[in-house]
């Protein structure tokens, strides 16, 4: 790939849920520390673009590289500086949010007291931190994932749906965390119905069209 | 020929096993040849 | 800023001790697993309904119990991972899958393990079969190398089952034939082991060997094999 | 006698070639011929008497079903190691190993016809059967992972690991299940490979038959092989008229 420059680079990508073209030849760049704000109908292609960013989806045919990274032949190599959260949070519902941000920490190698900073910082205090995943509100949820987030310190953000089940403090916490991740130089691309609210945040918009990405301007 | 029906039964199983199979495989082919130009039958 | 990949090692403790930790905290294992593995064991009893029998067929029965056992630990043992869809989560994180392989494995034969003490336990109640202290030392043997080759299948077969998403009904169909070695060693060694039909412990051990490759076996083939099978 | 038809008319197949429909009537003319000797011209056997007759299909199909996973096997090496990841090598080995199955369930099933003539019982728990039992249902699973959905390259990624596992499987397997005989074995069953004589028309035969059910075997795999592709071809095209139709979502 050429440019290191480049965030997230897609040619002509398609990607197929079965025989069905999620994306049907997307084509987008992002630079490095950019905010996109991607929106669209539902079933138009958000989640799968950003699940093909995280290198969760095979490209069926076209380009695709993320980081530098050719998603095709590098894709380890590109996940270890992605993060992403998705419609689910991938936690244990077994397991108390402690016990999920240490297994993290230990799996992406964090000090315990980056993970103590990262549970302050969503509002996970000593009681929250010791409940079982299981028996937390969906907010809650959230808050631990997002910390996991925080705490992968990943070059590029992907979020689908961030603010879905959260609490006013809780999104204002999200627009706080987002935006000093890019001030420290991180590119984040986050899929959203709330238009206002993600979109203060973003510095360009795009939308997701039928598989296809159509430009919507700068902010 | 002692046996007979065993005998025969372990041809006839054979080859309608096999002959059903290839009738079905050679219908299989018909049906799809239709949509397929000949380009992408590099047997051809 | 940036994170580096963490080591196989590292990630395949922190997967095991993982699962056995949620499995120790959920008890679904203990309440439900168990008591499972307990009727099996009962129900053979009225299936048969000799004692002669019984006792003379209680290595296979035991080592039955364990393999229908191990289907269900190893498909719970993914639905931990696809709950909450943290598969994905540990995929994105770019975690190397030979670790998660042998994470996996590794919590699969230390519940194994705890259940062929209880069939064996069950077996000697149940079935009067009587067990030296040699036979114990063949046993645990037996056991764990078994186990070796019963999770690395187990994981690598449950694994495409699980990322072949509502496609869990292939376990059984790919791992029971898969792991037929298994079964043959393990029964005959644990017959010696109990001396079942006059059988001396010395008989035994040469199964050993033949568990001991089929363990080494898969267990290296699982690890190169696992992230083909699991990924995208 | 056996009158069912195997080949429906050569020249209308759209995955015919010349090649290949010649090699379909020579495969013809040769099973009848082959029926023909093995239930007409030759004699009966001095021990087996008429059964050794069965013979003449079972031991020709039970080759075909292992030389068929064999090709699967190195079919899949094939595809996996080849620089180029050719599909191609991954359908020959579906195909293979589709057709293996169903000869492998046609040698157990002539194998049982035959033991119960022989042995009185249509199951024996010999370690060459049990072995043969194993390998129909693990191929059969095999079956199942192509089906599994996916690209086709994950297809045969998938497939091919798990073609390449059943290798390591199935001499550990057919080991163990020797090794438990061996030893549990007591009565001494009638073991006729031993101590029949064969005379020349009766080798012949044999032989005859092994080799037109492995030119069977080609002549299948061949057309199924094409026929997968003529799918996978589908699949793609399907492809352009999915995206087209995605493409008009925009307006």
């Amino acid at each position: 790939m050429s440019s290191g420059d480049e965030a997230v680079r897609l040619r002509n990508a398609v990607v197929l849920l079965g025989s069905f073209p999620a994306l049907a030849e997307a084509s987008l760049v992002v630079e490095r520390g950019e905010i996109v704000l991607i929106s669209g109908a539902n079933g138009a292609g958000k989640t799968t673009l950003l699940r093909l960013c995280a290198g969760l989806l095979p490209l069926a045919r076209g380009e695709a590289s993320v980081l530098g990274f050719n998603l095709a032949t590098q894709r380890k190599e590109a996940q270890l500086h992605v993060g992403m959260l998705g419609h689910a949070n991938g936690l244990y519902l077994d397991l108390t949010a402690q016990e999920n941000l240490q297994f993290w920490g230990s799996i992406v190698g964090a000090s315990s007291r980056e993970m103590a900073l990262s549970a302050q910082r969503m509002g996970l205090h000593s009681r929250l931190l010791n409940t079982p995943v299981a028996k937390m509100s969906a907010g809650q949820r959230r808050r631990t994932a997002l910390a996991i987030l925080v705490i992968r310190r990943a070059s590029l953000w992907l979020l689908d749906e961030p603010h879905a089940g959260l609490d006013a403090a809780g999104r204002d916490e999200i627009d706080i965390i987002l935006r000093e991740a890019a001030t420290a130089g991180a590119t984040i691309i986050v899929a959203s119905h709330e238009l206002e609210r993600a979109g203060a945040l973003a510095t360009r918009r795009i939308e997701v069209v039928g598989g296809a990405v159509v430009e919507r301007g700068v902010q | 020929m002692d046996h007979v029906q065993f005998i025969v039964g372990g041809y006839v199983v054979t080859f309608v096993a096999v002959g059903v199979y290839v009738v079905r495989m050679l219908r299989q082919a018909r049906k799809y040849n239709s949509a397929i130009s000949d380009g992408d039958k590099p047997w051809r | 800023m940036k994170r580096h990949s963490t080591s196989t090692w590292t990630v395949a403790r922190t997967i095991a001790s993982k699962d056995l930790r949620i499995e120790w905290r959920s008890k679904v294992l203990v309440n439900q697993v168990l008591p499972f593995a307990a009727i099996v064991m009962v129900l053979f009893a009225f299936a048969l309904d000799n004692d002669g029998i019984l006792q003379r067929v209680a290595p296979g029965l035991v080592w039955l119990a364990v393999l229908f056992t191990s289907l269900i630990i190893v498909q719970r043992t993914f639905a931990i991972e696809s709950a909450d869809n943290a598969l994905d989560a540990i995929k994105v994180a770019g975690v190397p899958s030979a670790g998660v392989f042998i994470g996996k494995s590794v919590a699969l034969v230390a519940q194994l393990l705890l259940f062929e003490c209880v069939l064996v336990l069950l077996a000697l109640v149940l079935y009067q079969v009587h067990l030296s202290w040699g036979g114990v030392v063949l046993l645990v043997t037996v056991s764990v190398l078994a186990n070796i080759g019963l999770a690395a299948m187990g994981a690598l077969y449950g694994g495409l089952g699980a990322a072949a998403k509502g496609r869990e009904t292939l376990l059984p169909l790919l791992l029971l034939p898969a792991v037929a070695p298994v079964l043959i060693g393990a029964t005959r060694a644990t017959e010696s082991a109990f001396g079942v039909g006059g059988a001396s412990l010395g008989e035994g051990w040469p199964w050993v060997a033949l568990l001991a490759v089929f363990g080494a076996l898969f267990g290296f083939g699982g690890t190169l094999a696992f992230g083909v099978l699991t990924e995208e | 006698m056996n009158s069912i038809h195997p080949f429906p008319s050569p020249t209308s197949t759209p995955t015919g070639t010349r090649a290949s429909r010649g090699l379909g009537v020579v495969v013809f003319l040769g099973m009848v011929l082959l029926t023909l000797l093995g239930l007409f011209f030759t004699d009966e056997d001095v021990v087996q008497g008429s059964t050794v007759r069965l013979m003449y299909i079972h031991v020709p199909t039970a080759w075909v079903a292992y030389l068929a996973f064999i090709v699967t096997a190195l079919t899949s090496a094939m595809y996996m190691w080849g620089k180029q990841h050719s599909l191609t090598f991954d359908r020959i080995a579906g195909a293979s190993a589709e057709v293996g199955v169903i000869f492998m369930g046609l040698s157990l099933v002539t194998g049982s016809l035959w033991g119960r003539l022989t042995w009185g019982t249509y199951w024996q728990w010999d370690p060459r059967l049990t072995t043969t039992a194993f390998l129909f249902i693990t191929y059969v699973g095999y079956l199942a992972v192509r089906d599994l959905g996916g690209s086709h390259q994950q297809r045969a990624k998938r497939s091919g690991v798990v073609a390449l596992l059943a290798v390591l499987e199935i001499p550990l397997v057919h080991f163990s299940v020797v090794l438990w005989r061996s030893l549990h074995q007591k009565a001494s069953v009638l073991r006729p490979n031993g101590n029949v004589t064969m005379d020349g028309l009766m080798l012949f035969t044999l032989l005859f038959g092994v080799g037109v059910f492995t030119l069977l075997f080609t002549w299948m795999v061949l057309h199924r092989q094409r026929v997968l592709a003529l799918a996978d071809a589908i699949d793609d095209g399907g492809l352009e008229a999915a995206l087209q139709e995605r493409r008009n979502e925009n307006n």
